[in-house]
Parts: structure tokens; sequence; C-alpha cells
């Protein structure tokens, strides 16, 4: 522990939901190779290698499994999203909707390290995980992707929507001696809603 | 009084003055001192009685090998027994007592054990004690107890928190002797990530006994910290040595002020690519009557009081030797104004120790707290009584093996320091310095320094800067290993579990010779400090006994933990209501502000039922099943587990699945699916519905939801390779709200766009698409209550939404929301399996479902499954009970029998509810040759609760038997 | 801990993966029989030694690896994508 | 029997510095043949000998050791004796063994601390109390204690517990009370004693590495000490049992697992009876020398390696702290595993084989220290008459080929998830 880590600012990290529209592209059997293309074709984004994720103008891509990656962008109608990944994967792969199925939770702040490493086992020195790292592991004891964002540290955490409150418990609670600030969340298409619903 | 603080010296804060409480008694230290410093400051010689005998005993070390000066701290949650005295910082306000005592520590009625000496040797209590057999449990037991155990425990909750890291480094050196400092300076200067671990509060170890080069130490320590990727760890003791070169260490943080938010213990997983072990050597005690007197002290302690502490262990002191090393303790105790300083050096040469007055050739023959009995070694006349307060004892100098050892390399043996040392690695580690046998600060700061370098080097960094290293020291004169000298009275090995050596002599009479035995049988090496001081002496004795030498006796096996660990440390936050991650639905707030009774289920929370005020429990479990049975209710089922299966494969993937043909679902239909285990058992149920040619989503149980992706991931990925397609877990991406009872098509119809709802249009097991309001939504007529019933899943962020929608469309029909309680009233009506029914151990058939497994065709568990005893008519078969006499209840886990007093149990009873339908309770039960019992009178017993129940076997299906209800 | 080296995120504790046991059994072909399945699913050459063996990286990639770790040593010899992954290669 | 233990003895013996005691059993050099060799001097292997030469009045027996003997699991296990089991197979055969222990000490002339502290099982949820109410209704039906303890009763037996853990409410608990512990070494000791006593051989440091047929039936066995004949061999080597079955030409469906076990330093009295809960599988009780011994799940993958690992470690010293958080401030002194035999279904074997005069004695998984008398009774029986007794009739290898499973828990042929 630095001493940096042990001041404790007002608020030293900063927690929050960003909201995203998420689609799961993951490629037929033997066809990745046909599916990068089209997915260059469609977005200009060359889909990343193992332990990597890439931002692009439309879409980010987060590797997740062999052929597998979460396709992410800004939040839109239902269905939009998916829709607009399955057309360009059409016949390689399935474009599976996630947008309500995983949230991308931001953990943001110079102790963030520190505090990723009381529940998660990965090595998150800058040396190990550098700029466009992610890595698919646990955190917290649940399932969640880890994406350097940016150098502050900020770190993406992308975790089963079921799992999101008890996240964000946890790095509040892991936080809290660091001093934290948490933004409730937003949650994707409520901005993109018709204003007079049928409720 | 015997102890007392020296005039000037010592790592300690003169100009503050701290106050603590022993036993009670009001007392001062200096910060920088620990409780054991400052106890011998304050002249407290006695201070804790020990295991079996309760004899008075002293501060015998410095540190975490201390055996005797064990204490309880703190009060209420923070009472904390067994603490040595030796490794506690002093704090203002401490409070200890002493323990294993009674009536006081002083005056202790069970030193009476200490007079049946004899009669309580080593494994006493294995001979007696059997006679009659009932008195062992209700009088010698609980004598053994009290009389055994060290401090006490408390019932009481620890107010203080711990912290879990993961840690990941190039190098991890453990120690920060001269070795361990150089070790990490030749790493981090290479450009590795080090962390350096430190069991002490300074860094140093054998430096901050050696003022000649406290320069050199701090100079050490000023360039680790100017290094950015040495961390170095004050405090942290490496506990444990693990697979893989992963190591475990506590990190003491806060002790003595908690408070301000920092935990109290950092428990550290530390993963290195390399390893350098520096954690130096152990003194050894030497047996000797009497060597467990108050003013027994090893004599490199002596040294650590008064070089770290500014402390005088006693008035007049006598060392006692059979290596070098001790005689800078005589030189330190003279030098510190000592009445008297008395060397007794076992072997025929010493050293040069010009103002010493030394005892060649000579031992220490008995000690009684102020006399030391003094002869000439092998015999002779001349026996001298030296008064002395304080005796110092060194037998030599064990390397710290036990990281080592736990690492899995085996010790080797040297001749020279008579002593284990650490053999060929087998994990990524070294030893240096004093824990592989050299001596010295210089050759320890050597040798650190190329073992720092090496590390780095295998780690990937090559190259590092050069620094200055200490001189060597003259080459000290061979120890002359000398285990125990015999004379009355008893000679102790394991001082805080009073093993002497004769214990170990009769172990090895009585067979118990090879080590491990001796151990077990003696309970030697089995204490608190876990054989540090006096591990090799009992084996040496041993070996002795057996006619061979220590090397080929050995030592029981090394194991974690060099020093005991808090089991709330290793917890962490990850206990309490923590202790696993809670899963919530996307309508768990709407739960929670509509004062919904949830219950954890797995890892999710459930909303059991929802009671309106004045409700009791059965009330309101009761009203809602009853509405969903004539009315309409919604649930919410969304922790079902959800699978998108996709691609042209799909179908014939699911085929092999299911028990059941998925082949033949027609698009925009649902089916119910059943999966075996290879081994033929039932896996899991639930739905499968296919949205289009090459696309399904099935459903499977809350509880088995991940092993069924996994059990899917296994086949795909590894014995249907050839398969073309893809699946995942949508489960979060979907909320699931079952919408139940006659009027759940009227309710639907009234916000369902986009679909026809109409029983001709979308009739049983239909799948369609529809939107509500602005919102997609997949409907699947489909039904756990075995009433006309939907569910209607949507993404999950609008689950809210959906869920108000639904409620407000069904006001007309008096909606509710209803629970797991009332969902299981319902499909035990039905004679739906779940739970208990599924537990493992049923077969399709068992269930009654044989009729819809497949004959032909590959699917998992097929083959299996038509073993004999598994396809056995016999079997206990799914079957419905009720009590022949209404007013009677069942209970699960009673079992059912032919007559009231019958022990022959035909099944049991796996779940029961009170019946919405029959007024009545009912329930499900396993029963052997159940066909044959239908409509027949059988006993539910259940002796735990004395009662029986007579009952009427039914079908399982309570509710409808044709299943006509979900048609209309 | 052990560290489970996967081919696709690297090496990695030993709880982000579930365990299956033995590797070198394998499921027959369906009319191979009884016997054959019976061996698939009961039977064990459990040796002390080098062991091929099944752990899922549910945690990591959800890939099943075949493994090579010595059940004496715990030392990991290497670690295999299961065959569906094999012809997925990217460019 | 000049060499009896008793306290007047222990007083002699006290008188005259303890000169008197003679060996517990005798180090005897290997004879050329034995009528039967048990391989193994674990407690089922020393029980077996003892029992055939006090039930059988077979004494040219020899039990090889490749080792001391009761370093396997026997001498490191938690020492946990119950026979509360749900199915009947199981139950009947445990509680012959918990009969065996009651009057163990008298039969072997050793204290092996039979401790009938009571054994409380504690159930968080509805469905687990329901299990649990079937396996004690089938335990009472088949004559054995067994009691449901309510949240007071279990408050009262422990003060320690939390019992309103929001996730893990305590709702009560099922209790035999004639379950305990017993001293794990001093149940070896006790049995090599007897057995020494009635003439039988323990050839320590005697690894058997072969089995020697002589066409179907086994003829000896090649040891490290040499070839010793025997006219049967009977096995029980636990977590070793796949690599004897090897010798002998035979496949089990058994896999070798870890289970880790740990040891707090010594407190005064803090928990009387034996408590296990269903969350967290942990499980705690109190040594008679103060430390509390406990363990929980099996680390989950093979091994032989008797070492565990931290995740474990980690989990288990939460749930520890969660079911009992006074444990916070104690201390875990050391660690350490045994090498389990786990079946496909749980539960052991003791039965014949394909080769005559070969019998296995095996699948104990991380409940074999109960069974020992019963094991060794059994296990004696079986060779001694060349058939099962009743009791372990059902304790066959070819269940499993039948379909008949013995599975308490239901989690099938995973032997790394039971
Ligand atoms: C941590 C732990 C906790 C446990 N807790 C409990 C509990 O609370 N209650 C309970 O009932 N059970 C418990 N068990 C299980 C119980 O300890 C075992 O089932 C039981 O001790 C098995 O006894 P055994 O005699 O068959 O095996 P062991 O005691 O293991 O004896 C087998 C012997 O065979 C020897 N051997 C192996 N190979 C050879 C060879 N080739 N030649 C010669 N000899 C050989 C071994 O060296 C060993 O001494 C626990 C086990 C462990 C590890
Ligand atoms: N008088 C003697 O004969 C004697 C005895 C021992 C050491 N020494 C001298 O000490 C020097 C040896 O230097 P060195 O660096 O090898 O040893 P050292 O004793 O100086 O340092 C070892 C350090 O490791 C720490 N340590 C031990 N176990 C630990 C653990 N598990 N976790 C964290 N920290 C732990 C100790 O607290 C100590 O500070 C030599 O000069 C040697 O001669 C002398
Ligand atoms: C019931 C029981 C109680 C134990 N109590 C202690 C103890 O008080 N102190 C100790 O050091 N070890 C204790 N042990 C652990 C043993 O020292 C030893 O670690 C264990 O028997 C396994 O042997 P091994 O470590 O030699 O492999 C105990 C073991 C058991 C089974
Ligand atoms: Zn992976």
């Amino acid at each position: 522990m630095s001493a940096s880590d042990r001041s404790r600012p007002e608020s030293a990290l900063a927690v929050f939901e960003r909201p995203r529209s998420l689609a799961l592209l993951i490629a037929r059997k033997d066809k990745a190779d046909r599916l990068a293309a089209a997915i260059r074709a469609s977005f200009g984004l060359d889909l990343p290698p193992p332990g990597r994720w890439v931002t692009g103008a439309q879409v980010d891509a987060t590797w997740i499994q062999p052929g597998g990656w979460l396709l992410e962008g800004e939040p839109s109608a239902p269905g939009a999203f998916r829709a607009l990944v399955a057309a360009a994967a059409e016949g390689l792969g399935a474009a599976v909707d996630q947008s309500s199925g995983r949230s991308v939770i931001r953990l943001a702040g110079a102790p963030a390290r520190a505090v990723l490493a009381t529940f998660c086992r990965l090595d998150l020195h800058p040396r190990a995980f550098g700029p466009g790292s992610a890595a698919m592991t646990r955190v917290a004891h649940v399932v969640c992707g880890v994406r350097l964002a940016d150098a502050t540290p900020s770190f993406d955490l992308i975790v089963a929507s079921t799992y999101a409150r008890w996240l964000i418990e946890e790095l509040l609670e892991a936080s809290a001696r660091h001093g934290v600030r948490f933004e409730p969340a937003l949650k994707p298409y409520r901005s993109a809603m018709p204003a007079s619903g049928p409720m | 009084m015997s102890g007392y603080r020296l005039p000037h010296g010592g790592f300690i804060d003169r100009s503050r003055r701290l106050a603590f409480r022993f036993d009670g008694k009001l007392l001062e230290g200096h910060p920088g001192d620990t409780l054991a410093s400052a106890l011998i400051a304050n002249g407290v010689k006695l201070v804790g009685r020990s295991f079996k005998y309760h004899r008075p005993r002293g501060i015998l070390t410095a540190g975490a090998e201390e055996p005797n000066a064990l204490v309880e701290l703190g009060e209420e949650g923070r009472a904390e027994p067994n603490s040595k005295a030796t490794e506690v910082e002093l704090f203002d306000g401490l409070v200890a007592r002493s323990q294993n005592r009674w009536p006081s520590l002083a005056f202790d009625l069970m030193a009476i054990n200490g007079l049946a000496g004899k009669m309580i040797s080593a494994g006493f209590y294995y001979k007696t004690f059997m006679w009659p057999a009932a008195f062992w449990e209700k009088l010698y037991e609980p004598l053994i107890r009290r009389a055994a155990g060290l401090g006490r425990a408390t019932y009481a909750t620890d107010p203080d928190t711990y912290e879990a890291v993961n840690d990941h480094c190039d190098v991890l050196v453990v120690g920060s002797g001269p070795a361990g400092l150089a070790a990490a300076r030749a790493a981090g200067g290479a450009g590795a990530r080090v962390i350096l671990c430190e069991r002490d509060s300074l860094l140093g170890g054998a430096l901050l006994l050696a003022p000649a080069v406290e320069g050199w130490r701090q100079e050490m320590i000023a360039a680790l910290e100017t290094m950015p990727d040495v961390t170095v760890l004050k405090r942290a003791n490496v506990f444990g040595y693990y697979d893989h070169n992963c190591l475990g260490a506590i990190e003491k943080l806060s002790d003595g002020a908690p408070g301000a938010g920092e935990p109290r213990q950092r428990y550290r997983v530390i993963r290195a690519k390399q390893v350098v072990l520096a954690p130096g050597a152990t003194e050894r005690l030497i047996a000797f009557p009497g060597n467990d007197r108050p003013g027994v002290m090893m004599a490199g302690a002596a040294l650590v009081y008064l070089r770290r502490f500014g402390v005088a262990a006693g008035r007049s002191a006598v060392v006692f030797t059979n290596n070098d090393s001790a005689y800078a303790t005589a030189r330190g105790l003279k030098d510190a104004g000592l009445e008297r300083v008395t060397v007794i050096d076992a072997r025929p040469t010493g050293p040069q120790a010009p103002g010493l007055a030394v005892r060649l050739a000579s031992e220490v023959a008995g000690f009684d707290g102020r006399r030391v009995e003094v002869r000439r070694r092998g015999g002779g006349a001349n026996a001298e009584t030296i008064e002395a307060d304080l005796l110092c004892v060194s037998g030599g100098w064990n390397p710290n093996v036990d990281l080592a050892s736990q690492s899995g390399a085996r010790t080797a043996w040297s001749a020279e320091l008579a002593s284990p040392i650490p053999g060929a690695p087998v994990q990524a580690e070294r030893s240096a310095g004093a824990a592989r046998g050299l001596s010295g600060i210089g050759a320890a700061a050597r040798d650190g320094l190329t073992a720092g370098r090496e590390a780095a080097r295998l780690a990937g960094f090559a190259g590092a800067a050069d620094f200055p290293l200490p001189e060597d020291e003259p080459p000290a004169l061979a120890v002359e290993p000398l285990w125990e000298v015999r004379g009355r009275g008893k000679s102790f090995v394991d001082l805080q579990h009073d093993v002497t050596a004769d214990d170990i002599r009769l172990a090895h009479r009585e067979g118990f010779s090879h080590i491990e035995h001796a151990k077990r049988y003696t309970t030697h090496n089995m204490a608190t400090d876990q054989g540090k001081i006096g591990g090799l002496v009992g084996a040496a004795i041993l070996a002795e006994a057996r006619g061979e030498t220590p090397d080929a006796v050995g030592l029981p096996t090394f194991r974690p933990y060099t020093a005991p660990v808090a089991f709330g440390a290793f917890a962490g936050r990850a206990t309490g209501d923590r202790f696993e991650p809670i899963r919530r639905t996307a309508l768990h707030d709407w739960h929670i502000r509509h004062e919904t009774v949830m219950q954890r289920a797995g890892a999710w929370m459930r909303p059991f039922y929802y009671p309106r005020a004045g409700e009791d429990a059965w009330t309101a479990i009761l009203r809602e099943a009853r509405m969903v049975r004539s009315g309409v209710g919604l649930c919410d089922v969304s922790t079902l587990g959800k699978i998108d299966v996709q691609g042209p494969d799909a179908a014939a993937f699911l085929d092999r699945l299911y028990a059941n043909a998925m082949t033949t679902l027609s698009v925009g239909r649902a089916r119910y699916g059943l999966m075996l285990r290879e081994d033929g058992i039932v896996f899991d149920d639930g739905t499968v519905s296919r949205l289009g040619l090459e696309h399904f989503v099935m459903t499977t149980t809350t509880g088995e939801a991940a092993a069924v992706l996994e059990h899917m991931d296994f086949h795909a990925q590894t014995v249907w390779p050839e398969l073309d397609l893809t699946f995942c877990s949508v489960t979060d991406e979907w909320a699931q709200i079952s919408v139940a009872g006659p009027r759940s098509r009227d309710t639907l119809m009234k916000i369902v766009a986009g679909l026809d709802l109409s029983n001709a249009a979308f009739p049983f097991m239909a799948v369609g698409e529809g939107m509500i309001g602005a919102i997609p939504a997949r409907i699947f007529r489909i039904s756990f209550s075995g009433e006309l019933a939907y569910e209607v899943a949507a993404p999950s962020c609008f689950a809210e939404q959906i869920w108000e929608a639904i409620l407000e469309a069904g006001r007309a029909f008096a909606i509710a929301p209803y629970g797991l309680e009332a969902m299981g009233v319902l499909r035990i009506e039905k004679g739906h399996p779940a739970g208990h029914e599924l537990g493992g151990f049923t077969t399709a058939a068992d269930l009654g479902l044989g009729r819809i497994v497949k004959k032909a065709g590959d699917f998992v568990g097929r083959i299996l499954a038509e073993r004999p005893a598994m396809a056995d008519p016999r079997r206990p078969r799914l079957s419905g009970i009720r009590p022949a006499d209404k007013a009677h209840r069942l209970r699960g886990g009673a079992h059912l029998v032919t007559e009231p007093t019958s022990s022959e149990s035909l099944g049991h009873v796996t779940s029961v509810t009170r019946s919405v339908e029959l007024e009545q309770w009912i329930g499900l039960a396993l029963i052997e040759e159940a066909e044959s019992w239908r409509g027949k009178r059988l006993w539910a017993v259940s002796p735990l609760h004395d009662e029986r129940v007579e009952v009427i076997v039914t079908s399982p299906r309570f509710v409808d038997p044709e299943n006509a209800r979900v048609r209309v | 801990m052990q560290l489970i080296p996967c081919p696709f995120c690297g090496a990695r504790p030993e709880d982000e993966f579930h365990y299956r046991g033995d590797a070198s059994v394998q499921r027959p072909l369906p009319d191979a029989g009884e016997q054959a399945f019976y061996d698939y699913v009961y039977t064990r050459s459990n040796p002390r030694g080098w062991h091929s063996e099944w752990w899922s990286h549910y945690a990591g990639c959800g890939q099943w690896l075949k493994v090579e770790r010595n059940t004496m040593t715990h030392e990991v010899r290497g670690a295999a994508g299961p065959p569906a992954t094999l012809p997925r290669t990217l460019a | 029997m000049n060499d009896h233990y008793s306290g007047w003895r222990l007083f002699a013996e006290g008188l005259r510095g303890n000169s008197g005691w003679k060996p517990a059993w005798r180090k005897p050099e290997p004879k050329p043949r034995y009528d039967v060799v048990i391989v193994g001097g674990g407690g089922h292997g020393l029980a077996t000998a003892h029992y055939l030469a006090s039930q059988h009045g077979i004494a040219n027996v020899a039990v090889v050791e490749k080792g001391p003997i009761g370093l396997g699991n026997g001498g490191r296990n938690t020492t946990i004796v119950r026979s509360n089991y749900m199915l009947p197979s199981n139950t009947r055969f445990y509680e012959k063994s918990l009969q065996l222990w009651e009057g163990l000490e008298q039969d072997l002339n050793y204290n092996v601390m039979m401790s009938q502290r009571g054994v409380l099982n504690i159930f968080h949820n509805d469905g687990e109390r329901d299990l649990a109410i079937r396996r004690g209704n089938s335990m009472r039906l088949q004559g054995v204690d067994a009691v449901l303890v309510d949240r007071d009763g279990v408050r009262s037996m422990l003060p320690m517990a939390a019992m309103d853990n929001p996730m893990f409410p305590i709702l009560g608990a099922l209790l035999q009370p004639r379950g305990g512990t017993a001293r794990h070494d001093a149940v070896i000791w006790g049995f090599a004693r007897a057995a020494d006593r009635r003439g039988v051989d323990i050839l320590e440091h005697c690894e058997v590495t072969g089995v020697r047929r002589d066409g179907g039936r086994v003829v000896g066995v090649e040891t490290t000490r040499g070839f010793i004949g025997a006219g049967k061999v009977g096995v029980a080597v636990a977590g070793n049992t796949s690599r004897l079955a090897a010798m002998a030409g035979l496949t089990l469906p058994v896999e070798t697992h870890l289970l880790q076990a740990f040891v707090s330093e010594a407190i005064k009295p803090y928990i009387d009876c034996v408590a296990t809960f269903g969350a967290g599988h942990f499980y705690i009780s109190q040594s008679d020398k103060g430390g509390l011994v406990f363990g929980g799940n099996l680390d989950g993958y093979n091994s032989y390696s008797q070492r565990g690992n931290l995740p474990l470690v980690e989990h288990l010293m939460g749930a520890a702290v969660a079911m009992m958080p006074s444990l916070s401030r104690l201390r875990v002194l050391r660690q350490w595993a045994g090498v389990m035999d786990m079946t496909m279904d749980g539960s052991p074997f003791i039965c014949k084989t394909p080769v005559s005069g070969l019998y296995f004695n095996g699948g104990w998984c991380y409940g074999g220290f109960k069974a020992t008398p019963a094991s060794g009774w059994c296990f004696a029986h079986t060779i001694a008459m060349d058939e099962p007794h009743p009791l372990n009739a059902d304790l066959t290898i070819d269940r499993f080929r039948e379909g008949r499973l013995i599975d308490e828990r239901g989690a099938g042929p995973s032997p790394w998830a039971q």
C-alpha cells in the first residue's frame, strides 16, 4: 500500500453504471474469420483478439470467448442495437441482446486498482494490464468482465445485471475508506422510451 | 525484581509513556515496546502457566516462537486468547491477562498436576478412564477439557473488520534481515516488481542487534523506498507456501488503535514468479532439569531485549551455550552493567572473551529460578552453584526451513549446524542467509544479493546496479551439538505442552518411535509454537533412544501456518450476510417496496408471499393460490434459467440433450423438456420454445441453470464439436412474469398488441411476440399452476413497467402477485415434480414421465437409465397422498408404512401443502410399487414428531387430472 | 492456489474453473452398448501422477479445457482448448 | 494379559519411573506366508485384523503398511462418529459401527476417548429441513436415535451460533445424541495393540508393489520387504484403492480427492457438541486438547498430494465466521489434508472381487472414520466366510453396473461435487 492510497481525499473514487446497448456476438462454427470481416465492413472495427477490447466510432467490442465478443453502443430503442449487429452478422453468427442482461459499471479514481485487488485475482499492474486490456474473471465472487478504460485508472466491470447491485455494494464497501462517490445508474433505453407509454 | 529498563538504547521512544494493565495491575512502557519487553522492564517474571502441569512460566523468547508468554488480550468482542506477549506491540490502554491458571497466576491449584507428573506422563489418558464407560462423558472428559485448552474464547462478536488482497510480483522476498534487504534491493534494482514481507514492526532482522551496521540498514531501507515497484510490508507474516508459487501473508494494520475505517488485518494472497526465502534462523533450546523455570530465556532473545528495547532481562546472568552466538549476549549483558555474567560453554574451547567469566566443557544441570547448578561435562566432581535470576540458553540455530519445506522441497541435513537446511527447490524459490545456514551479516547480505539477482533474472529482469555490503565477520567456532543434560527433574522439549525428554523416551519404549508417532503420542510440536525451539531437540533425543542420528529421525511434516492466523482475516469481507453473492431480479425493488416476504433461494432473493395487513403466512399463501385458481395472479419467475440456442444444428443438439423429442417441435410452439444425467437420473426440467427454424429459447430450473449451461457447453464443445450451433445465457436479459388463472387471457388481451391471444389463434403451448406499450415482449402459453396461464418475458430493464401494466390490466379481476409458496401449493396440487422430487435420485419413470422418453436415438442418459435396477418397476414412484381424516396435517420427510407401528418404510413424503382445491393437506410421495397402493391406505409417520397419520394414496394430480383447464 | 494455463485467457487461478475429472474417457457412440457407457461414466484409472482432466473456465472464456496435471505434485504441463475451438483462429 | 492398561497400572508404573511399559505393538519380521494379508495399516485394516483374530479365530494375519501405521486418513480426520444416514443400506451399517464404538474401549482395553457429545446438523431453509426430517425419520424407523431440535434448542446447544443471519437463518437442527467424536490416533493404536496381542503381525514400512495371482486366484503380495504369501488378501488403503486395484488388474469407480482439515489454537471449552452447518458446508467440534477441529468441502480435483489450496480455505473461513461470529479473533494453528477414496455415489464397498481370495474395502469418501469398527468387523466376516455379512451385502462394486446406487446426496457420478 503506497502512501497515496492511505490519504483519503473526499471522493478519491467514483462508481457509476454506464447505460449501454449490448449484444453478444457469437461466431458460428468455422465462421469466425468471415464474421470478423463482415464486422469490419459494417462497423470499421477489427474484432479484438483474446484479452483485448477496442473502441470504434459506432460500436466497441470486447473479447469474451473464442469466437465471441460483446458489442456495445450508445443506448437506443429496444432491440435496435441487436438488430444492427445481427444484420451485419447474418449467416455468420448469432447476435443476442444483452442490453438488459449485463451491466457496465465504472470504477474510476487513483485507488481503483487497490480496491479491485481486494476481490479480483487478476494482476492489474499497468505492466500486466495496460491500455486495451480486457479479461473475463471473477470479481467479488461473481463472473465479471474487467476492462481498463483509461489511465486514471478507470475500469469497466461488466456483470450479469442481476448481480449488479451486489457488485456495487461490494465496490462501495471496499472503497469506503478511500472516499467514494456513487451515482445511481440510469437504465439503458429509459431515455429512449416514448414519453406517453401505455401505462 | 529481576528485569529492568536500561538508561539508554533500543528502538523505543522514551519521550512517551504508554499505560497498560497486566492482570489488573497498571504498568508503563514506551512506544516501540512489545508487551513482553514492557513486562520485563517492569520486572514481571511470571506470565503464564503451562498446559498440563500448570508450571509457572516466564518469557522465553522475543518472537513468534514464544511457547510460554501467552496472554488474553482485550475485552468483550475484542477478547483474544493465546496472544504471544512477545509479538504484541504495546499501545496505550492495552489490557492483558494471564491464562490457564486458577484461581490466580501466582497460586494455581492445578499445579497439583505437577506432583502427579509421573502418572500423567505421555499418553496416560489412553490407558485409563475406561471404566465405567458412561463416566467418560460425565466425569473424566469434562475434567480433562477444563484443565486443557489455554485461554478463554468469548462468544461476543468481533467489532473489527478484515480485508483480503490479491498481490502479484516478480519477486517475493520473505524476511528483511541483511539477506532479505539485499535480495529485495538487488531484484528491485534490476527492475522487477518486488514485495518484501517482514513479520516484525521494524525492518532489519539481525541488523537491529548490530549497532555497527545501523547505517547500512538505514541506507538499504532508504534505497528501497525510492523504488516505485518495490512494496515493503511490515508486520506482515508469510504464513504458508501453496501450489504454483502462491503464498499467503497476514499484514497487521490496526491492532493497537482500531478505527478510522482501517481493517484490523489484511490477508494477502501473493502470487510470485520467484521467491527468495530469507526468514533467518531460530535458536533452539537445550533440555535440562528446570529449563522451563521463569528466568530461563533464549540467549538471542536476551540480546533482542537489550538492543531492541533497552531492557535487561535480569540482574545476574548465566549464559549456557554450545556455540559462539551467545557470547554476544553475555557481552551485552556485561556491558549493560549486570552484577555477574558467567558463560557456561559446553565445548572444550570457546572464542576469545576478554572480561567474561567462562567455564568451558561445562553444562547446566539444573535451575530452580534462582540457582544454576553447573558441572563439568563428562562427570567429575567440582559441581558449582551460581546464583542467577537470568539463565540464557543457546543450543545452536536452526535455519527456518518451514516455508521452503511447505513449498515441497525436502530438507537436507547440515552436520555443521546439526540442523535441517532447505533442500533442492521444487517450486520457483531459493533460500538465502541464515535461512540456509549462513552465519554473519556480511555473508547473509552477500547471499541475499545473489539470490535477489538470480530471482529477478529468472523472472525476466537481468542486470542490476551494485550496492555496498557490510564487511564479513571473522568465522565462528563450530557448534557442538548438545541436546540434553540429564539430571533429576523435568527437562522439557516442548514447554507449552509440557513434553519432557523422558516422555520422548517413554514413547520410544512403547513403540512410538517414528517421529510422527512420537509427535502424536506425546503432543510434542503440536502446541501453538509448533515446535519451533524444541522440535529438533525432541527429535534428537528420540534419535538417541533409537540409536540413530537426528537426520535419520527427521522432523514432522511442516504445514501452514508459520504463525497462527485469525479466522476473521481469512474471511475478510466475505462473511456474515455477505458470505455469498446475492442475486436480485429486476423486480426486486418492487417486491421490497410492497413489503413482500423475501427469502434466499440459492443465490437469488425471491418473493415468498405478499402478506396483507393482518395476514399470517398461510393465510396469505392460500389467498394467493385461491386467486390463481379462481381469478388471476402474477408471479415473478425471472429466476428461471433461460438459454438462447441458435444455428442449423440447434434442434439436433437439443434432441440429444433432452430425453424427449425436440426436432419435432414446430415454430411458434413450446414443449416440456426433461433432461437426464448420463447415469440416467433426472437432471433438470423446463420448457423449450421454438422461435424460428434455427432459433430456440429454453428454460431451466432456477437452481440448475448454471449447471445446465455448463453441461451444454461440455457436450457442444467436446462431445459433438461437429454440430453447428451457438448458445448463451439470457437469464438476466429477460424478466419473466407468470400470469395465471382463468382470467389471465382477459388480463393480457387488454395490453398485448400485435398478437392474437384467442384460444384458437394462440392455443396451449403457443409462443409468440407482441408489444406491451412500446415494449417488445415474448408470450408463452405455458402453465405450472394447471390453470389457463401465460408467461410474459420482456427485457429486464422494463420489468417494472410490464409488471405494473399487468397489474393495472388485471385490476378488474382483482389481480395480485403470488409468491413462491403459492406457486408451490399450485404445483403440488398438479403433481408437477420439483425440489425434492428432482433431488438427484429419481428416474423419468419414477416421476411418471417414462412415457415421454424417446425409445430410440442418442440422448444423454438413455443407455444407463436401462440398467436393471434403474428400470425396476418396483422403484418408488411419484404418488399423491392425502390424510384419510381431513383434519390431519402432513409433513415433508414423513415415511410411509403399512401399519402405524410398522418400521418398514415404503417411501417418503417429498412435498406437502394445504390444498386450496381440496381444502385439506395433500402431499407428493415416492412410494414403492405405487400403482398397487393407489386408492389404498397407508400411514405417514414422523417418529421425530411422534405423529402417525392415515393417508389415502392417490394420483399425484389432485387437480384437473385431464389437464383441461390449461386448454380453455 | 493452482494456476490453469488457459490457452485463451492466460494462466488463471483454480477458482475460475469448474472441474469435471478424467478427460481420457470419451463418450461412446450411441450403439456402443451398456458396458461402454458404464466405463465412460464410472470407471476411472485414477492415476497418481499425470492425469488428463477437464476444467471448465466458467468465469473466463467458458471453454472446457483438457488439462494435463500431476495428481501428486499439482504441476500442470499444459492445457488445450476443446476440439470445437480448434479450427477457429482469428486473423 | 500382563500388559493390561488401567488406572492402577498407571499408578504403579508412575512409582517406578514408567519403566515397565511395553511396546503397544511389536515390530516383527515378515513371515513367508500368512493365512490372510491385510493391505493398509489404517483403522480399517487394523480393525479387520483385530476382528479376524477375535471373531473368527484367524490370527495368522499380517497387516502390511507402506509407512508407519495410522498416518493415512485415520490419522488426519476430523473424528466425527455418527450413524445419521438416510438410506437403509448405510444406516444399518453405520449403526452397527456406532454400537461397536460404544463398547470399543472395553473390547480393546484402550481409551479411544469415544465421546458421545451429540452431532447437530443445522438447517437453514424448509428444503433442508424436510431432508433432515426424512433422514431423521428413516433413522428412527430403524431404531437409531434422532431428535429434531428447534431454534431454542440450537441456541442453547450453540450459544455462539448466528441464529438470525438474514441470508442463512438457523431454523433448527437434527440431533443424533449418541453421535460424537473419538480420538483418531487412539483408535489406530488401540486396534493395533489389540490385534498384536492376539498374534497379528503388523509390518510397517512394507509397501505393497504388486498382487501376485495364480490364474484367477490371489497367492500373495509383492512388497518392499519381499514377497509375502497369503491365502487371502484384503485391501483397505483408502485413497490408494485405485492403485492397489490396478496391481490386481481391476479398475474401479473411484477417484482420489483432497479433503482439508484445520485445528485452532487450544482454548478452554467453547463448543460442546459436533455442529455441521448446511450453509457453507462447515463443521466443527472441539478436541479434548482444546483445539477447534473443523473442515468443509473437498478441494474438488483429483489429488494424492495431501496438501490443499487457499480458495477452499477462504470460503470455509467465511462460512465459519458467518455461522459463528465469535470465531473471528481466534486463530487457526494448522491445516492439512487427506486423500479420499471417493466413489461415484458417495457410499463405500466391502466386497469380493473377480479375483478369488482378493477382497476390497474402500470408497469411504470423507466418512470412513466412524465406520472403522464395523468396516473391520464386516470385512473380517467377508474374508473369513468368503461371503458378505448381511450388513455389507449392499456395499458392492457391482451396484454401479446394476444401477443400485446408494447415493445419499443425489450428487451422481461426480465425486468432485460430493
Ligand atoms: C480431513 C479429513 C476429515 C475426515 N473427517 C471424517 C470424519 O469426521 N468422520 C469420519 O467418519 N470420517 C472422516 N474422514 C474419513 C476417514 O478418515 C477415512 O474414511 C478413514 O480413516 C479411512 O480409513 P482407512 O483405514 O480405510 O484408510 P487410511 O487410514 O488412509 O489407511 C490406509 C493405509 O493404507 C496404506 N497404504 C496405501 N497404499 C499402500 C500400499 N501400496 N502398501 C501398503 N500400505 C498402503 C496407507 O499408508 C494408509 O496407512 C475424514 C478424512 C479426512 C482426510
Ligand atoms: N546469532 C546467531 O548465530 C544468529 C542467528 C540467526 C541469525 N543470525 C545472523 O542474522 C543474519 C542473517 O540474516 P538473515 O537476513 O538471513 O536473517 P535475519 O534473522 O536477520 O532476518 C530474518 C527476518 O525474517 C523475518 N521473518 C521470519 N519469518 C518470516 C515470515 N514467515 N514472514 C515474514 N517475515 C519473516 C524475521 O522477523 C526477521 O526479521 C546473519 O548475520 C546471521 O549470522 C545470527
Ligand atoms: C483431530 C485432530 C486434532 C489435531 N490437533 C492438533 C493440534 O492440536 N496441534 C497440532 O499441531 N496439530 C494437530 N493436528 C494435526 C496434526 O498435527 C497433523 O497435521 C495431521 O494429523 C495430519 O498429518 P500431517 O500434517 O503430518 O500430514 C490435529 C489433527 C487431528 C486429526
Ligand atoms: Zn479461459
